[in-house]
């Protein structure tokens, strides 16, 4: 990708990057949360953050974006998405069943409604979002290391 | 009937593309646009003439919404796809850096 | 940690057995939802004896790979995958919910994907992109399938939809629904017209995946599928039992020509797969009750002794470094388990009598001169012969014969790897035990009776519910 | 519904442009189009949630896809028999289409489905689950089983990915190669 030498893009570009990618985060994190009264949700939350880190990455090379995101902490989330998606399955058996909607559904249309649906939401996202970080990285990475043998 | 004609078509472009590109770049594109139009055709079905999305807000009346069914699912057939794709590129860069080149008809070691 | 979940999961799955013997059809509603709003899961007749099958292979494959795998890096992605595969499969069998289907058909294929390349060969990661994009094109069928089915019946539940099927008898959505689920699952089984992905596949992964592929994945996601959608969802028509019947005696047929001019060890057992998976398909297309018997007793004869005979190839590359069959030669004494283990089990998948092959292929042979159809009979007994043919060539090639001058320091393979292929050949011996009258009735019976039932699984599964 | 048509052409032209674009950065960027087109069809379609899962699944795909297609060769063959291939092709495809119009015809038409399960979802969705979002409350709680599976995928694809990008499969019969985990 970067014409000059390993340390990204140029100028323009990072200066862009440095003003969206907050933004970028913050509207994944906003769609996440919100996706039980409005479109979105943690598929579309979690790839934005992704996104978001992706981004980071191919405008200041891949160290800036690992100082923010190592690649440890990125499976540490995904296995902990995955175990608390888990958890809120199991402790629906509390209430009887797998999956079951144990939490108490609140008032419609509010941030704070709708039972266990926001959590698994938060799951989700933290799953989708640094499972597909660590999918781009492992390509990144597998691009760098046969460019670097050429 | 039209429209599932149209996505019918899209479906069949993609599969034209899987089956007779020599080239691996082109049927991972192949496999790309059958996928969007599986999804489109499975959207197509909920709809429903003036309908609204599903989404509830206070006051207004469910009578009309589309079907919420095919729409949760497609969200689920579409993070499969993607799986599914990024599962082809990893393969398809590692061919390129084993083989030097993404024209399957000389990627031949095992014979039919 | 992958051996002991495998066990578990058999042990479990005996216990599903037992349950289905007592107490009938089992129906569990995730969420607590009623069941065409929600998910279900269904333990039947047939999804037990699926889920048995398919978790004593993969246990006993999951034993023989704790030597084996010492060969290659990163051992906990292999178990990674191997128990995604796994889970993949047993959600296959057990859902009720055709979409939950397609879901975990999904996961066990895209984890197979991944464990064709573990490798990183050159022919490997070729081998996999070809099956991957088979297998995408395939799932691809099947989703458009089930699009065409919840567009129809508007549900997405196995057993309101047989209902609403059986109401509606046979239309043209029907026939287009039967033919993209043919191509869909008949890719995932590798029925001929679709076969081309699983001779490069099955012998380019490491012995214990290609015995997992070959011994259970095709099954569970094709055969499995294709019965309890056609047989228990939509209904079979006399058209459609012969179209199956027909793709059947193709495979069985032209799998073993192709088969018998193989030179590479695991190859040849590729071919075979196709052939022996012909053979199941030709016994539950007949239809009749002792077609369909057979057809499911061969089914598991065929994993036990598909995977062991792959575990024995895996055993003499192990051993020797090579699986072409003109290198080797007269190793039967210097690996005399593996040898008779081999032998054991090729007499079994050439139908010589006391092993467990023979009384399913004569089960079936019977069956289809029951029904009338000499013709597949004849294919069936043809297809037998060469097999017969094409494994006394590996018997005398690999273990008999003159051993050769470098293969002296050849030595037997591990504990583990014995222990696994004995075990399976004990199965294999002992396998024609199932027809016995209290074993058969309770593990092929059940599921014979659920594909006989057709369409009033839906009614039955709604009497479990309410 | 004009637009819905037109859409649906355009997509169909921005599919056979990128089949038969022989660039292969051109042809992926095509696909870029046809995604997007894509997405503006869900909306139309009054479905806004798959339209932004699709708007962001589109755009990784194709960073992933010009990652791994930049700077690449392009050779192209026609192998012998090219012809017969595309007949047989082309035969094929048309015998698809033409059972696919005889099953149509029995589908319920464009813009009426029936809605038995999912009438009781717009019935009792908002009671039962409190979120406002039906789609939301589909994949989550009523059938929050396949979400469960589908999140099973995309673990099994990085676990995948991670596997194929190995540098080294089989360890060498004599001599210790470190594992190297990405």
């Amino acid at each position: 990708m970067s014409k000059e030498g390993e340390k990204g893009m140029s100028l323009i570009v990072k200066t862009i990057t440095r003003l969206t990618v907050g933004l970028i985060l913050l509207y994944g994190i906003y769609l996440v949360l919100h996706g039980h009264v409005s479109p979105g949700g943690g598929f579309a939350g979690g790839v934005i953050i992704a996104l978001s880190f992706i981004h980071l990455m191919l405008a200041y090379g891949k160290e800036a974006a690992f100082k923010k995101l190592s690649q440890s902490a990125a499976s540490f989330f995904e296995s902990f998405g995955a175990i608390l998606f888990l958890t809120i399955a199991l402790l629906g058996l509390i209430a009887g069943y797998f999956f079951s909607n144990f939490l108490p559904k609140g008032e419609p249309f509010r941030l704070f409604s709708a039972g266990i649906i926001p959590l698994c939401n938060i799951a989700v996202s933290f799953k989708v979002g640094a499972g597909l970080f660590a999918i781009f990285v492992a390509l990144v990475l597998l691009k760098l290391d046969s460019e670097k043998k050429e | 009937m039209m429209v599932y004609l149209l996505c019918l078509v899209l479906f069949c472009c993609g599969l034209y593309c899987i089956l007779r590109k020599r080239n691996i770049i082109k049927i991972i594109v192949g496999v790309i646009i059958s996928e969007y139009a599986v999804n489109l055709f499975f959207i197509l079905t909920a709809y429903r003439i003036k309908g609204r999305s599903p989404i509830f807000s206070t006051g207004g009346d469910i009578s009309n919404m589309v079907d919420p069914l095919p729409q949760a699912l497609v969200l689920t057939a579409i993070v499969i796809g993607l799986a599914t794709t990024a599962l082809l590129v990893a393969l398809a860069m590692r061919i390129y850096e084993k083989y030097g080149t993404f024209d399957i008809t000389k990627i031949r070691e095992l014979r039919g | 940690m992958g051996n002991f979940t495998t066990l578990a999961l058999f042990c479990f799955s005996m216990l599903a057995v037992r349950a289905v013997n007592s107490q009938g059809t089992l129906v569990y509603s995730l969420g607590g939802w009623r069941p065409p709003a929600g998910i279900t899961m269904v333990l039947d007749g047939l999804t037990a004896f699926m889920l048995a099958t398919v978790n004593l292979v993969a246990f006993l494959i999951a034993v023989y790979a704790v030597d084996y795998m010492e060969k290659f890096t990163s051992k906990w992605k292999f178990y990674s995958l191997y128990l995604l595969m796994l889970a993949g499969m047993n959600g296959v069998l057990i859902s009720g919910d055709i979409f939950n289907l397609f879901v975990f058909l999904e996961i066990a294929s895209v984890a197979s994907y991944a464990l064709v390349a573990f490798g990183t060969e050159r022919h490997e990661l070729e081998a996999a992109f070809k099956y991957a994009v088979m297998g995408t094109v395939g799932s691809l069928f099947i989703l458009i399938g089930i699009v065409f089915l919840y567009s129809f019946s508007s549900t997405l539940n196995m057993a309101d939809m047989a209902n609403f099927f059986g109401e509606k008898g046979p239309g043209n959505v029907t026939i287009m629904v039967s033919v993209l689920f043919i191509m869909g699952f008949g890719l995932k089984a590798a029925l001929v017209p679709f076969h081309a992905w699983l001779p490069d596949a099955h012998p380019s992964p490491p012995a214990p995946i290609s015995a997992i592929l070959s011994g259970i994945l095709i099954k569970s996601l094709g055969v499995y599928t294709l019965v309890r959608i056609f047989y228990n969802v939509i209904g079979v028509t006399p058209k459609l039992s012969s179209v199956l019947m027909f793709l059947g005696a193709l495979s069985m047929v032209i799998g073993v020509f192709l088969a018998i001019g193989q030179w590479d060890f695991k190859r040849l057992l590729a071919y075979h797969s196709i052939s022996q998976i012909g053979y199941v398909v030709l016994g539950i297309g007949l239809g009749t009750p002792l077609g369909i018997l057979g057809g499911l007793f061969h089914l598991f004869n065929h994993s036990v002794f598909k995977s062991l005979l792959f575990l024995n190839s895996g055993a003499v590359e192990y051993a020797t470094g090579t699986r072409d069959l003109r290198k080797t030669g007269g190793l039967f004494q210097k690996m005399p388990l593996t040898g008779s283990a081999n032998l054991i089990a090729s007499m079994s998948i050439a139908g010589i009598p006391p092993f467990n092959g023979f009384w399913s292929k004569l089960i079936i042979i019977i069956a289809a001169v029951q029904a009338g159809r000499y013709g597949y009979a004849g294919w069936a007994v043809l297809a037998s012969i060469l097999t017969l043919a094409s494994f006394t060539k590996v018997m005398k090639y690999v273990y008999y014969g003159k051993l050769e001058e470098k293969w002296n320091k050849v030595k037997e393979v591990p504990f583990f790897m014995k222990l696994a292929m004995a075990a399976l050949a004990i199965i294999c011996l002992f396998g024609g035990a199932l027809l016995i009258g209290q074993i058969n009735r309770a593990f092929l019976q059940p599921a014979v009776e659920v594909i006989l039932n057709g369409r009033n699984y839906g009614a039955m599964l709604f009497k479990r519910i309410l | 519904m004009i637009e819905l048509y037109i859409l649906l052409i355009f997509m169909i032209i921005g599919a056979i442009v990128a089949i038969e674009l022989k660039d292969l950065l051109s042809s992926v960027i095509a696909v870029g189009a046809v995604g997007l087109g894509l997405s503006i069809v869900f909306l139309i379609l009054k479905a806004p949630d798959v339209a932004i899962t699709q708007l962001v699944v589109e755009i990784l795909c194709l960073i992933i896809l010009i990652r791994a297609t930049l700077k690449r060769d392009l050779p192209f063959s026609t192998t012998g028999r090219w012809f017969l291939n595309t007949a047989i092709t082309i035969a094929f495809i048309s015998a698809f289409l033409w059972m696919a119009v005889q099953a149509l015809k029995d589908l319920p038409e464009f813009g009426y489905p029936i809605m038995k399960v999912a009438g009781t979802y717009l019935k009792k969705g908002l009671a039962e689950t409190g979120a406002a979002n039906l789609v939301s409350a589909v994949i989550l709680d009523f059938r929050a089983y396949d979400t469960l599976g589908e999140a099973t995928v995309l673990f099994t694809a990085v676990i995948g990915v991670l596997t194929v990008v190995r540098r080294v499969g089989r360890k060498k019969p004599d001599g210790i190669i470190e594992e190297n985990n990405e």
